[in-house]
């Protein structure tokens, strides 16, 4: 179980690698990167600015992880979240899960994300042309999370 | 009681404040959000009762009647936006 | 779009890194990655090999991507199976799904996979201490492809 | 019509034999089956009616009542198990 928070680039390549590294039960590895896009709510977007909550992150994120747990039969699960300022093309956020078989995989990495867009205490600032906005939380993030409390 | 409160994101911006140690007299995170707006202006303004604002104490988010405990941490903060 | 039929390994980070090169429009990527375990259906299995039908094999992955690009607003996929002798541990199959949201990465990356199992002509024979066996379809396969014709 | 029949997998195995060139003088994939079933031995034990194989014309799996063109491939396997 990884969970790390940095300003530095990923490499999902070595994660996945470094969570298969000398096992033979994995049956299945689901993934997930975010990247910045250069286009939100209808305008450009130049850059972002990610802001977080040191200490409460962290916790938030293994709180998630442990959830999904809890939930499937999990191998492994890398979780990465980047801060700082980022370009658009850039990955944000990495998400791996290992198991058995693919549908506990696909569904804890999904449940993960999902949790995560409401849960854990990131905020995006963008820089338009037209200056500065905080990025507003979106109804379908709480639907997409809602989504596993009624199953 | 002694609080340490912490203020992310826009409303970090919105009160040019990103943390203060407070003395607490009420009981719950409601009260100190109406102490909070007490102060009138931007502080009224960002934390009236339509605005949506996440509280979290010790950091884990909790709902508005949640008791705070002395020497709590306690965060006020947009809802989050990450991944 | 890229298709590949092949005996050799594939490197997960450089598949992902090249669907997003030199992009500013994708949101999301998720991705999957299928092992070779070293136990099935409760025996160790030392090794196995894949067989495939080539030229239909090819049509086959192509008309799964079609479908999924058809379902969902996609931005790329890749879908990558290897063919041959492989050992536990290895990687067997890669598909990567490019979006603008993770809602449709996810389902199209799930939907590929759900229907590779059931569509695509490959077939594993497992080596064990007992001898070398074919593997049997599982009829859970055949539940989780059908789970997209009711929706 | 003359008809290119492939076999994978375990029926490769199981008929000794991965590829021929039939003469075939039925209309459906049904009626390649029990003319391959009539050859006896390992073709009618693992084509029987309960028996679970895939037929294939010009490389698209299809039920057993689709009608085969003449010099058609046609190809018969078992269920598939990759990825």
């Amino acid at each position: 179980m990884r969970i790390r928070v940095q300003n530095e680039a990923f490499d999902l390549g070595a994660e996945v690698d470094a969570m298969r590294a000398g096992r033979t039960d994995i049956g299945a590895i689901a993934s997930f990167v975010g990247l910045a896009r250069d286009m939100n709510e209808g305008s450009g977007v130049a850059a972002m600015t990610l802001e977080h909550y040191p200490g409460m992150t962290e916790k938030a994120l293994a709180k998630l992880v442990d959830e999904a747990c809890s939930r499937w039969a999990l191998l492994d699960v890398t979780v990465i979240h980047r801060v700082g300022r980022l370009l658009p093309g850039d990955p944000i956020v990495l998400v791996a899960v290992a198991g058995q078989h693919r549908g506990e995989a696909f569904a804890a990495c999904e449940f993960i994300m999902d949790y995560l867009k409401t849960q854990a205490p990131f905020w995006k600032k963008e820089e338009t042309v037209d200056g500065e906005r905080w990025v507003e939380a979106r109804a379908s993030d709480d639907a997409a999370a809602a989504r596993w409390t009624d199953s | 009681m002694t609080l340490r409160i912490l203020y992310f994101a826009r409303l970090r911006e919105r009160f040019g404040l990103a943390e203060e140690t407070l003395d607490f007299s009420g009981a719950t995170a409601a009260d100190l959000v109406r102490q909070l707006q007490a102060r009138g202006g931007v502080w009224a303004e960002n934390l009236a009762a339509g605005r949506t604002f996440r509280v979290a104490v010790n950091q884990e988010i909790v709902a508005l009647d949640a008791p705070l405990p002395d020497h709590a941490e306690v965060a006020i903060f947009p809802p989050v936006t990450g991944g």
